[in-house]
C-alpha cells in the first residue's frame, strides 16, 4: 500500500468523489484560484473548472447557508471553511439550520452536505485561530461530527461523508497535513461512527482522535520501551460516538486515559469518561485520566501556547498515573 | 388575465384571512402552542406575489408563513393540522406555525431565526444554476431582517454569482416594536438593493395587482439569467408580532386607520366589482365557501392524530 | 423577606445596578419600547430613558459586538439576547471576542459587560427556539457562564456580574419567571463562582442547576414521602464551576444524579461526572447517573416535546437507581 | 502644514517600511511564527489617514496591523519585540503579529476574525457618544471584509444611532487571492455605504496628502456630530496575503508594475523635492534614521526576555 500524506489522502478523495459524482462540488474561501490555504485543492480549479470550484466572498454564513439550500436540492456540496475558528461565524447555520431542517421539516428536507474545517492550535496562530472546539459542534444531534487521525481514515471517512445524506462536520488538523501512512489504493469507504483500535494493547487504554492519536501513539512508543503496553481506541467521530471499541478495551485494562487537543471542561473527554463510567463501571480500577489543553485563550508565544497543549509527556504521566 | 386567475386570488386572500381568525382562537383556547404569527393585512404580498410563479419556482419565506404556504398550494387542513401539531400537520407535528413546507409543491419552508434563511435561498438558486433549470427561487423576508448579516452575506452573494433569485422585502413597517426608521439606516428598503447594483422596485403591498405586475416582471427578469432582483412591497401587520404582543409601540387608531382604509381584500373587493370583474355576489360566495373550507379544516385538525411517541426519534439522520 | 417572581428578580437588580451606576445601560432587541419580550425591563425605556435602554436592529453580533466596544471605554452594557439561540448569530462575539479579547492583549482591554439570554425549552417553540447549549458557552475560557435557579440567586447574581469586570453570559429560563422565592430587600451581591446546596438529605446528591433545580426539588419531595431524602447543589454558575459543595455532599451520600435541561452528550452533566469521579473516587457506591434532554432537535408536538424533555419522574427514577 | 508634518508623515512610512523588510527576514528565519500579513505598498493609508487624528480619537484595525501600530505611536521596539513574542512586546507576547495595541496611545487593537470588529469599533463611538467625549472612532478593514455580515451590522447600526465612527474600507484590491469583483456585488466599495445613506468618498491611497485630506474633512464631519462617514482608499499591497502566500492570483507583472510606478513612499518623496518641502539629502538622512531604529529594534526584540510561564495563567480573567 502506498504510505501517502493526510493532505494528499484528503486530497483524493475530494478528487475522486467529484469524478465520481457531479452532483458533488466544492465551494468556499480561496478553495479555487488559490489551491486552498493548505493545498488541499491544488489543482482542482484547473481540472473542475469555476462550476464545480467555487471562490466565495469571506462570509462564512453564506458560505454554509449556500451549501445548505445547495444540498435541499440534491447537489452534493462540500463546503471549506478556511479554519474550524470561523465556523463560529457560520454557527447558526451550522447547528440551527444545517443541523435542524431534516428533523423540523420531518424529513422533507434532505441535506447531503460536508463541512470541511481546518482546526487546532500549534502554529502560533494565537488566541481566535487556533481552536479545538470539537465538543462545541458535537453537541447538536443532527450534526455528524468526524475527524480523522490517519490518512487513511481521512480519506475513507471523507468518502462515506460525501455519499451520506446528512451534514457531516469533517475536522481536519492544520498540523497533521504532512503526517504520512498507508492508504489503499483507490475506492474504498469508512463507514462513520465506528471506533477504531489503532494500536493494541493490555495495560491502560487509551482514548483518543485527531491530533491526540499522534501524540498518543508516540507517548505509546515511549512507554513500550518501559514495559507499558497501552491500547489506542481513536474514536474518528464524536457525533454519533461508538463507545463500543473503548468499552471492550476498558473491559480488558481496567484504566483508562483520555486524550484530546481541546480545553478539558465540556470537552470530549468529559463525555467519554463519563460514559465510561456508566458502561463499565465494574472494571474502574483507577480513576479514569483527562489530558487536554489548559484553560486559557491559546497565546501567540510559541512557548507559552506549547505549555499550554498537551504534550507526549503529559500523556506518558497520565499513563502511569493511572497504573 | 383570466377572470379565473383574479377569483383565485381573492379566493386565497380570503382562504387566508379566514384561516388566521380561526388560529387566532384556536390560540387562545390553547389548542395551538408556541409563537404565532398572523398573515392579517399582509394577504396580498404573497397571493399577488407566488400567483405567477411558474412550477418550476421555489419559494421560502420567514416564520410568517402560513399564508405563504397556502399560496403555493398546501391545504388548509395540513396548515391548520400542522398549526395543532397533528400528524396530518405539513411537517407532521414536528415544525408548528414557524416551520411549515412541502417540498412536492416547491415551497421550501418557514425559516424561524430571522434572515438565515436568505443564504439558503442563494443556495436554492445555486442548484438551480447548476443544475441549469430555469427556475426562480422566491425569497420573501420582513423589513426587520435586512438588518442581520446573514441578509448581507445572501444578497452580496446572489450578486456576485448572479443566483436566480427574486429577493422580497415584506416591509411592513415594523420588525416586532420597531419601526424601520429605528432599526435601518434608510427607511426606503429599496435603497439597500443600490449597495449591491440590484435593480430593484418599490410596490403598494395592499393593491394585490400592483404586487403580481411588479412579481411577473422580476420573475421575468430573473428567470431571463439577469441575476438577482430585488422588490421592497410595503404592507402593514393588522394584528400582533405573534399572540400576546402588549402593542405599546404603535396606535390602536394607527392600525384602524389601516384596516378600515387600507385592507387589502377590501381594495381588491372593489377593484372587481368597480370594473366589473366580479359580482359582490360571486365575492360573497366565494368567501362562504372560504368560510366552509377552513371550518372543515378545523374539524380536520381537531380530529386528527396526535404523532406517535416513536416520531421523536424519525428524522435525527436520513439513515 | 418578600417574595417576588424571577422576573421582578432579575428586573430589580437591573433597575437598581442602573440606579446606582450611571455607566450600566442596556441594549438588545425590544428591550426599550416594546419592555422587553419577557416584560424584565419593562418600565425602563420610559424611567431611564432612550439613552440608557437602547432598542437595537435585529443583529445579534452588532449587539454583542457594539457592548464589547462600549465595556472596552468603560461603560457596563448588558447586552440582552431575546433567547439564547440567537447567540449562535452573535457567537464569534461571544466566543472569539469578548472572552478572549482581555487576554490576548495581555489585560490591556477590560471588558465589564453581561450577556443576558433566555435559554430553555418547553413551550412549543420548536427546535431553532428551544434550546439549553449552556454547555457550549462553557467550554471557552475567559468567559463566566451564570444560570440561577432562584429568585434569590437571579437577583444576587446578576448584580455580581454588572459589577464583574469580566464577561459574563448570563442565562435565565424562559419557563421560570413566574418562579417565586423570598428574596432579601435592598441591595445584595452573590458572587459568581459558588456552588449552593438549596437543599440538605443524606441519601444522595443531585447536581443541577436553573430548570433542573426546579424539577429536582419536586422530585425530591416526592421521594422525600418515600423516605429518601436527597440532598440538592446548585451550581449557578457553569464557568467558574465551584465543585466543592459537590464533592463534599457526594463524600456523605457516595451516590449522585445530575440533572439538567440540555442534551446530555457533551454537557454539563459530562464534566460534573467526571469531575466527581475524579475528585471523589474512592467515594463512590454507585455509577453517577445524568438526567438530560434526549438527543434530538426538540419537536413542536406538546407530547413529543414533553417526551425530550427531562421531567420529575426521570430525576425520581435515577435516585432510585443509585440507590 | 508645517514641514515637520511633512516630514513626520515621511518618516512614518519609512519605518514601516524598513519594520516589515526585517519582519519578513526574521520569518524566514524561523525567529517570527503564526501569520505575518506585511504592510508594504499600504504605507500612505494608515499614515495619511492616522496624522490628522486628536489624541482622544480611538484606532481599530484589522490583523494587518504593524504600519497602524507605528502611526499610533507605538515604539518600533514594542511592535518587533511582539512579533517576536517577546514579554517586552505591546500584548507581551500574548497576541503576537495579528494583535497589537496600546490603550494609551487610543489604538483598540489589530483584529484577526474578518470584519468582527466594525461592531466592536460602533460600541467604541457608543461609548464616546454615551459620556459626551468629541473622540471619533477610526475602523480600518479591507475590501474583502465589506462583504461579511459584521459590516453591515456594525456599519447600520451606526447610522442608526448616528455614532461618531470613520469607516476606511482600504481596498488593496484583493481579499487573499481573490479579487473584489469576485467577491463583491460592487466593484466600488464607496458604493456600499450608499445602501446606508452614508456619505462617502473614493481616494487614491497612494497619495498619502489626498488620504491626509479625505481623512481631515471626514473626521471634522464626524465630530461634528454628523453621523459616520465612509472613505474608501485605493491601495495595493506589495507582499503576498500572508509569508508564504504562493500568488497564483495575479501576475509578477502587476505587482511589479505597482511597485515600480505606484510606491506611495516613491511618490511622496517625488512630491517633497518637487515642491520644494524637503531635499533628498533630508529624506535620506530621515532614511538612514529609519533604518538604525529598526535595527536597534530588532536587537531590542531579540535580547528581550520570553514571558514567564507564569504568564500563561494571567490575564483569563481580571480577577
Ligand atoms: C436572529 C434572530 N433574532 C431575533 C429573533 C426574534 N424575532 C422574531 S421575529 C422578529 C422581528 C422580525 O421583523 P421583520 O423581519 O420585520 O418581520 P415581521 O415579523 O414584521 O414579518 C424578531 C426580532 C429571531 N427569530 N431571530
Ligand atoms: C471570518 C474570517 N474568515 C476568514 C478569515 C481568513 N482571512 C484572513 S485575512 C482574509 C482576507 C481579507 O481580505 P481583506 O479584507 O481585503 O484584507 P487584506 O488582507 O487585503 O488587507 C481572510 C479570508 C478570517 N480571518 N476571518
Ligand atoms: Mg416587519
Ligand atoms: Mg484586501
Amino acid at each position: 500500500m502506498p504510505r501517502i500524506t493526510m493532505r494528499e489522502a484528503i486530497s483524493q478523495a475530494l478528487w475522486e468523489e467529484m469524478e465520481r459524482d457531479p452532483k458533488v462540488f466544492i465551494l468556499g474561501e480561496e478553495v479555487g484560484v488559490w489551491g486552498g490555504t493548505y493545498a488541499v485543492t491544488k489543482g482542482f480549479y484547473d481540472h473542475f473548472g469555476e462550476k464545480r470550484v467555487k471562490d466565495t466572498p469571506i462570509a462564512e454564513a453564506a458560505i454554509i447557508g449556500a451549501a445548505i439550500g445547495a444540498a435541499m436540492t440534491g447537489q452534493r456540496p462540500v463546503a471549506e471553511l478556511m479554519t474550524i475558528n470561523f465556523a463560529f461565524s457560520a454557527m447558526d447555520h451550522i447547528v440551527n439550520e444545517a443541523a435542524k431542517l431534516h428533523y423540523m421539516f420531518a424529513g422533507q428536507f434532505v441535506l447531503p452536505m460536508v463541512i470541511r474545517a481546518v482546526g487546532g492550535g500549534g502554529r502560533q496562530l494565537g488566541a481566535t485561530h487556533s481552536q479545538t472546539p470539537d465538543a462545541v459542534f458535537a453537541h447538536f444531534p443532527g450534526l455528524k461530527v468526524v475527524s480523522p487521525g490517519t490518512p487513511e481514515d481521512a480519506k475513507g471517512l471523507l468518502k462515506a461523508a460525501i455519499r451520506s445524506d446528512d451534514p457531516v462536520l469533517f475536522i481536519e488538523h492544520a498540523t497533521m497535513y504532512q503526517v504520512r501512512g498507508e492508504v489503499p489504493d483507490g475506492d474504498f469507504v469508512i463507514p462513520i461512527g465506528k471506533s477504531k483500535v489503532q494500536r493494541p494493547g493490555k495495560d491502560v487504554t487509551i482514548v483518543t482522535y485527531s491530533k491526540g492519536l499522534e501524540i498518543s501513539l508516540k507517548a505509546a512508543e515511549v512507554l513500550a520501551k518501559e514495559g507499558i503496553e497501552v491500547e489506542i481506541v481513536d474514536l474518528r467521530s464524536l457525533r454519533p460516538l461508538d463507545m463500543e471499541p473503548v468499552i471492550e478495551s476498558f473491559k480488558k485494562t481496567n484504566r483508562a486515559v483520555i486524550v484530546e487537543e481541546g480545553w478539558k471542561s465540556y470537552g470530549v473527554g468529559s463525555e467519554v469518561a463519563a460514559r465510561i463510567y456508566e458502561q463499565a463501571f465494574d472494571y474502574v480500577d483507577a480513576p479514569v485520566k483527562r489530558v487536554a489543553q489548559k484553560e486559557v485563550p491559546l497565546p501567540y508565544n510559541r512557548t507559552l501556547e506549547q505549555l499550554a497543549l498537551p504534550q507526549i509527556a503529559d500523556v506518558i504521566q497520565a499513563v502511569k498515573e493511572v497504573l | 388575465m383570466e377572470k379565473s386567475v383574479y377569483l383565485e386570488m381573492f379566493y386565497q386572500m380570503v382562504v387566508i384571512r379566514r384561516l388566521e381568525d380561526a388560529a387566532a382562537q384556536l390560540y387562545q383556547q390553547g389548542k395551538i402552542g408556541g409563537f404565532l404569527h398572523l398573515y392579517i393585512g399582509q394577504e396580498a404580498v404573497s397571493t399577488g406575489l407566488i400567483s405567477p410563479r411558474k412550477p418550476q419556482d421555489r419559494v421560502i419565506t420567514a416564520y410568517r408563513d402560513h399564508g405563504v404556504a397556502i399560496n403555493c398550494g398546501l391545504s388548509s387542513n395540513e396548515v391548520m393540522a400542522e398549526l395543532l401539531g397533528k400528524a396530518t400537520g405539513c411537517t407532521k407535528g414536528k415544525g408548528g406555525s414557524m416551520h411549515m413546507a412541502d417540498v412536492k409543491k416547491n415551497f421550501w419552508g418557514g425559516h424561524a431565526i430571522v434572515g438565515a434563511h436568505l443564504p439558503l435561498a442563494a443556495g436554492l438558486a445555486l442548484g438551480d444554476q447548476y443544475q441549469g433549470s430555469d427556475g426562480v427561487t422566491i425569497c420573501m423576508f420582513g423589513d426587520g431582517a435586512t438588518n442581520i448579516g446573514y441578509f448581507h452575506e445572501g444578497v452580496n452573494l446572489s450578486k456576485v454569482w448572479k443566483l436566480p433569485v427574486l429577493w422580497v422585502c415584506e416591509n411592513n413597517l415594523y420588525g416586532m416594536g420597531t419601526t424601520v426608521e429605528r432599526a435601518s439606516a434608510v427607511s426606503e428598503i429599496r435603497q439597500k438593493a443600490e449597495g449591491y447594483g440590484i435593480p430593484n422596485e418599490r410596490v403598494d403591498g395592499m393593491d394585490i395587482l400592483a404586487v403580481r405586475r411588479a412579481s411577473a416582471k422580476a420573475l421575468d427578469y430573473v428567470r431571463a439569467g439577469s441575476g438577482p432582483y430585488f422588490l421592497e412591497i410595503i404592507t402593514y401587520r393588522f394584528r400582533g408580532h405573534s399572540m400576546g404582543d402588549p402593542e405599546r409601540y404603535r396606535q390602536a387608531e394607527e392600525v384602524k386607520c389601516w384596516q378600515e382604509e387600507n385592507d387589502p381584500i377590501g381594495f381588491y373587493h372593489k377593484h372587481l366589482v368597480d370594473n366589473g370583474i366580479a359580482s359582490a355576489d360571486e365575492l360573497a360566495a366565494l368567501d362562504r365557501k372560504a368560510a366552509q373550507e377552513i371550518a372543515e379544516a378545523v374539524r380536520f385538525a381537531e380530529s386528527s392524530p396526535e404523532p406517535a411517541p416513536e416520531a421523536l426519534w424519525e428524522h435525527i439522520y436520513t439513515e
